[in-house]
């Protein structure tokens, strides 16, 4: 992923730069904002990543539990309190724990001497960083071990039963087929639940619960079939949604390699609040960063709704905003996983090539970024053959132009999430279709001024306009007035507003002043 | 006429299957296949391909020649719509004549659907594949709530606005997740006391007119539905209504 | 254990359906489908796609899930030779030590069948997938006689060399022009009172040992047929003939 | 097809030239023998061409009842007889065949003036003339009027129910799915048959009787799809086998648009004997050339038996050899549909770099000629769905190589001849594949020296290398041999030798005479 991209386009560099600077341009307030703010769910993702976990009886996390707790001094953040009530109780923390899911206030223990508490607090960060430095250690050893076994583009299915069990037999058979990254899909609205569930689930709509017990379940199962492939087998999730940090936070412990992780997907798709996002975004990209997971953006879904051709520019400039609050987060450009799609219409004359123009264009500009680059969903109907030639373009599409991750289509897209049978035979036409064509895009050139060279350019001009809007009028104004995905988003509306806390002087979160210092982003 | 599958000469009822087993690949798993597809009730039964697709699972493609075909003559088809329908002018023409009032249509996607295009397509004023949507019929006043819509917010808003009609769309269908939500639509509308109030619709891509009215709705549309199908549905039960 | 079709869940029954109705596109048509495929005995029967291919006929796409399932216990695997096969060198060291004299197979593509690729692939030398031909085996003497030959040339030849097995291709199928070509080709043999005195074999990608045994052959061999296959099932029937 | 090709492979045109060269002087000696010889076939063409016709209590046709009556003495030719008893007995031509098909002898009747004979024959010439220039004038009227509306490569489908009305039923299916071109493939056997059956035909395995009535209903049916589609329907049969020259004959009559026509094809793979073939071949050509018939040669055939990558220089070699014969039969490169076979093994790493190497080194050596791509058949398995891929792939290479004649594959391949859904899903995966990247071709250049260039070259040598070895050795003595298709056929073997016939002095066919004179063969 990392060998020096060919320019076969020619796009205008300076052109590129300009649209990197206008990013940075258009990102600094907003992480201006972000600075000054924590979240509900930041405070949750921190708790959690010093180890409070486990739910009380009516399912209510733990984490939520202490934040609700605190919420009202939550300026100075969580982590302080749940610290003193293990300090104060002497309790392990799997012990405070369960004492709080017994319905123990941690918030009514008035705070201990402060230096023991940073010690203690240190302790934990030392913990967590041991565990997820470790993760990353043993990903990097199965990954030299199995050099050279995963295909390229990565070969990436999806499993959706809804049950946790089941979704591991739809794995290990993927796995089995040929697929070198499997994403549990989340059961539908899980985004919008403002905690993580607690334990194996077995009873989710059109995906599965995103719970530490399921990743574990489901990493377990992974790993086993890695030595059986020898091939390492990445698992991906979604830090999406009104809890990103805390899902980010499980998902560097238990290991897993990938997560979907936007920027601005929740304002626009599940009308999240955008204040929240935001401040979400951020944390959870640097649990991300440290804990070395892929970030898969979610730019294709621009083009679910919206037309392929005219609406280009968008996915780009979504692309330019995502590296950058990437960046923002000390995520380095291999970790960036920016998403785009194939969803031109069949029936346009030459909309393959429009759309080779676009894959590559891509490409070019982010020649680090291992893209991930998403299958035909919207043009996808019942004709089921059909859908398997859309997908074998995809499939050609996507080896022609230096993708990094594939995801799969299905040629039964336009109706169920798949079954067994279907991925084994989206993997089997993306081997072939990928097999047969592999050297294609070193064995080709394409025509000077061409269709496809024309194509990438305007893209490119399109979207140095479009960013310069958004430079003069901002980017929350911008989502205020529907400039992306045609939704219109306004400031203090959305889901989770409630959830926005300012930070106090005292603001505390040594796991954040880790981060950021492992991450080189101290000075921001 | 008995219509049965035609592969290259009439009535030779050659069908194609594809589907898998919970049997390792091999010998067993095809003889088990064919029979399967013989116990269906078709003849000359090929399972021309079959191929593992983990340990314990493998997959197979089969032709047979049916046995049966289907009298077309007993057949009732059930669409919300015949085959003609109003274009939006004579379907505002109509209203203005012989309703003499706006149509209000209120519309969502509920539950935890979040698929709007679907609605949108039906309601907005841009509309679908060049047919505009109900926002853009001068007699019709729209009301378009978006995703994930719970149905008692809904029906408040409804009854707020006192509708004609109500439009749901259901694009999920996993585990009959649509099933479980529009039932409980029709239930909250009666307990209330409010079903005979409303023309209920609904609308999705796995959607049928069979099934919406076996669900107590007044009429189902499925893929290629427009909003034209919409409102002369509409335009034409509440003439039958108010006559 | 009774093994029913799998989508994503144990179980659910999915099968993938696809067919033509000499019936225009439409709405009848699109019911009649899915009225066809409940009678063939499937629930929740969702016709996916339909479109037209002229103007009297329509295809379909449909999922439904079986009711059905299919014991396993009760299943006989009837394949002609069974899960071990002797290599080439095992075969002839068997022929060599324990039957001592050569083995004659005589084989041709019958009929007006000219598909020599197949009875190629078990007969010359240079086999097929890296399994090497009948020819290549040194206690095997192998005459294969090519495309488009006669039964009665054949037989005429089978008798002249002796043989211990006659290998007959099918290749062609369609109007189950194979099935009169076999029939004919067992009642020539009867009608010369030949039966008995030769194994007699047939091959083809639409062949299976289940059709072969019925048609009155000693075995039959489909796709994935190697050399190997066929000496271990005339080494081992010879083997019980002479014993 | 005539828009200059662009050269993208830089083959060497001194290479090229040679090949042409040796081409030339490899069938020299063959002509010399096809000049000097008749065939009964060759004969029941020319009594065709006169009008002889239907068939007697026991369907042995009227051109067969002729010929037989005057073998012994066929080196003068059949047709004078013929136009002596139509002179003495003053019958009409319909009136004489029934006669003969009721046992009337043509060869006791002495023979008259010379001069009335021939003045006979040349107002059968005549009346023959103004049937097929007639006939092209209406071919040709109908493609101005529906100009632009075929695709290009032309789309052709094979019908093979073997019953004519059935046939007709899926010919007009696929006209209405998009179908530019259709082909009644004929029943298995029938290119072994020393006649040509009479009548309309239900009863074939594998395809349908060739017969003048089933072409005349097949044409029929076409023409009304043609006004009803507004596109030019092409109707193909084959002109192949032991009556090769007799099939051309009624096409020519019949208004068919193609025939499979190959120089060397009967011999290898029908087992007909060699002189047989090359005589027959010449006038069967003569005729389609006269007709405006565009030829399919049989290169497609080398890789059902051998192997695509190691065997493309047999494809290569034959086809400079079939343009060559046809040249001496007097077709123009326009007519020449040159064939060959996307038959590259699926799970070949870069074989579809290969097969696109090759079918583009085809349309620059040949750029004025109608090559005829042939679909993936070998490697096609009962798994439809991976085989609809493969014709997708296939699809793709026949834009991407500018064919001109495209046979659509049929996911069933390996199963059953192709139901009316096959061929409307294999029609509608050429158009969206061939639409979606329509201008590919033109929007690409390859790599200098890359592995499709330098395959390209390769090949193009291994063919000069061969050419070699068969002027060398002769080409009688190259089928001797098994230089072609691992298959041997000695020159005093196969079928159809018996009807063998050399010239004598008084040798008379003025039809020969005719298209000769038209087609500008005079000095051969
Ligand atoms: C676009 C899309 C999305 C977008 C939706 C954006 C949006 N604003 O709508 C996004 C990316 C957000 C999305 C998310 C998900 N999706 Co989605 N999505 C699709 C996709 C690709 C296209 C749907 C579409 O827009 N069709 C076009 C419209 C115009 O068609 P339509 O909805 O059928 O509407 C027509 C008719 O049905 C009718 N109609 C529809 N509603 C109504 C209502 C009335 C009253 C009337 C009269 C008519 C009517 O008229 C319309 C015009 O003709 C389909 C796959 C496909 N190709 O169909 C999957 C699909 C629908 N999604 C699916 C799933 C599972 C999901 C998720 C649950 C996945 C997950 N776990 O995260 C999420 C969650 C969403 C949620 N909470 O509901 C599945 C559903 C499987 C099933 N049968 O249950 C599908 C089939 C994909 C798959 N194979 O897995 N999705
Ligand atoms: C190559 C080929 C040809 C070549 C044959 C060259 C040759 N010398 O063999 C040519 C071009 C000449 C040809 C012609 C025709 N063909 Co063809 N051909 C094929 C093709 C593409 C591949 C067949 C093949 O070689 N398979 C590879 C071999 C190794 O596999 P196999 O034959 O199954 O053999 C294996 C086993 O079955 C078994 N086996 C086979 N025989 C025997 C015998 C014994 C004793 C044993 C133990 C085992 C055994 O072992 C083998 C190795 O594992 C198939 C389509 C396909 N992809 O399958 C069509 C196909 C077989 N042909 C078909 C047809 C209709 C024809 C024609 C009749 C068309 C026409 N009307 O002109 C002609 C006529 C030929 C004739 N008179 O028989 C149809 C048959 C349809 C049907 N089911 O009836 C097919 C399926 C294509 C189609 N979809 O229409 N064909
Ligand atoms: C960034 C991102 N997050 C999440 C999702 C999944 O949807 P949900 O919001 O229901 O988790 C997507 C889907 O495409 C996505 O792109
Ligand atoms: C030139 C030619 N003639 C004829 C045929 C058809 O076979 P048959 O010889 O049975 O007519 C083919 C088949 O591919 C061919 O290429």
């Amino acid at each position: 992923m990392t060998a020096p991209v060919e320019s076969k386009l020619g796009l205008p560099q300076d052109r590129i730069d300009q649209a990197r600077e206008l990013a940075r341009r258009i990102a600094r307030p907003v992480n201006q904002f972000i600075e000054r703010h924590t979240t509900v769910s930041v405070e949750r993702a921190t708790l959690r990543l010093a180890g409070a976990d486990g739910a009380n009886a009516e399912g209510i996390p733990v984490p939520n539990l202490v934040v609700d707790q605190v919420r009202d001094r939550l300026e100075d953040g969580a982590l302080l309190p749940y610290v003193n009530a293990l300090v104060r109780t002497g309790d392990s923390v799997d012990g405070l724990n369960q004492k709080i899911a017994q319905g123990f206030r941690v918030d009514e223990l008035p705070l201990g001497d402060r230096g023991a508490l940073e010690r203690k607090a240190e302790e934990l960060v030392e913990a967590f960083a041991t565990r997820v430095k470790a993760n990353r250690a043993f990903r990097a050893a199965c990954q030299e071990r199995f050099a050279g076994r995963n295909h390229s583009p990565l070969l990436y299915v999806i499993v959706a039963t809804g049950n946790i069990h089941e979704d591991v037999k739809q794995a290990r058979a993927a796995a089995f087929q040929g697929a070198d990254v499997v994403a549990v899909i989340r059961t539908t609205a899980q985004s919008l639940l403002d905690y993580v569930p607690y334990g194996a689930t077995t009873e989710g709509f059109g995906g599965t619960f995103a719970t530490q017990e399921n990743f574990r379940i489901m990493r377990e199962a992974l790993d086993e079939e890695m030595e059986r492939q020898e091939r390492y087998i990445y698992l991906t999730n979604y830090a999406s949604g009104l809890c990103m940090p805390e899902i980010a936070a499980m998902g560097a412990m238990e290991r897993l390699d990938m997560m979907l992780n936007d920027s601005i997907y929740g304002i626009l798709f599940r009308d999240i609040n955008m204040y929240r996002t935001f401040v979400d975004q951020k944390f959870s990209r640097m649990i991300n960063s440290f804990g070395g997971l892929i970030i898969n953006t979610g730019e294709d879904n621009y083009l679910t709704t919206s037309d392929a051709v005219e609406k280009a520019h968008t996915v780009l400039a979504s692309q330019f905003l995502n590296e950058r609050f990437a960046r923002d987060a000390g995520l380095p450009p291999r970790l960036m996983g920016l998403g785009h799609a194939f969803e031109m219409d069949p029936w346009l004359p030459n909309g393959f090539l429009l759309e080779l123009a676009q894959a590559r264009m891509a490409r070019e500009i982010f020649p680090e970024h291992p893209l991930k680059y998403m299958p035909p969903t919207k043009h996808m109907t019942g004709n089921i053959f059909m859908g398997h030639v859309q997908d074998a373009m995809f499939n050609f599409a996507s080896k022609a132009s230096g993708q990094g991750i594939h995801l799969l289509g299905m040629l039964t897209e336009a109706i169920h999430t798949p079954f067994m049978m279907d991925r084994a035979l989206a993997l089997e036409n993306a081997r072939y279709v990928m097999n047969s064509m592999k050297d294609f895009a070193s064995e080709i050139e394409f025509k000077k001024d061409g269709l496809i060279v024309r194509r990438a350019h305007q893209v490119l001009e399109e979207t140095v306009d479009f960013l310069e809007v958004l430079d003069r009028i901002g980017l929350m104004e911008a989502l205020e007035q529907g400039l992306f995905a045609e939704v219109k988003r306004p400031r203090d509306m959305g889901k989770g507003l409630e959830g926005i806390q300012e930070r106090g002087p005292d603001y505390y979160n040594p796991f954040e002043t880790y981060l950021a210092s492992e991450l080189g982003l101290s000075a921001n | 006429m008995i219509a049965r599958p035609y592969g290259d000469t009439l009535d030779d009822g050659a069908v194609q299957f594809s589907f898998t087993l919970p049997v390792p690949e091999g010998p067993l798993g095809r003889e088990a296949a064919r029979q399967l597809v013989e116990k269906w009730g078709f003849e000359q039964v090929d399972v021309v391909h079959s191929h593992s697709l983990s340990e314990g699972f493998s997959f197979y493609v089969a032709y047979g020649r049916a046995t049966t075909g289907i009298d077309l003559a007993g057949i009732q088809v059930e669409e919300a719509t015949g085959p003609s329908v109003y274009t939006m002018d004579e379907a505002n023409e109509i209203v203005r004549t012989r309703l003499g009032r706006k149509v209000v249509v209120v519309g969502a996607c509920t539950g935890f659907d979040a698929h709007t295009v679907g609605i949108d397509a039906i309601m907005n004023m841009k509309g679908y594949n060049h047919h505009y949507g109900l926002e853009r019929y001068p007699e019709f006043e729209a009301y378009n709530l978006g995703a994930q819509v719970p149905n008692e917010k809904l029906i408040d808003f409804a009854v707020k606005v006192q509708a004609d009609a109500i439009l749901i769309s259901q694009v999920v269908t996993q585990k009959d997740v649509h099933i479980q939500n529009l039932t409980q639509f029709i239930e909250m509308l009666q307990a209330r006391g409010l079903r005979e109030q409303f023309l209920v619709l609904v609308g999705g891509s796995r959607i049928g007119n069979k099934l919406a009215v076996e669900l107590g709705f007044d009429g189902g549309f499925g893929k290629g539905t427009f909003a034209e199908h919409v409102a002369t549905f509409i335009v034409d039960r509440l003439l039958e209504r108010e006559a």
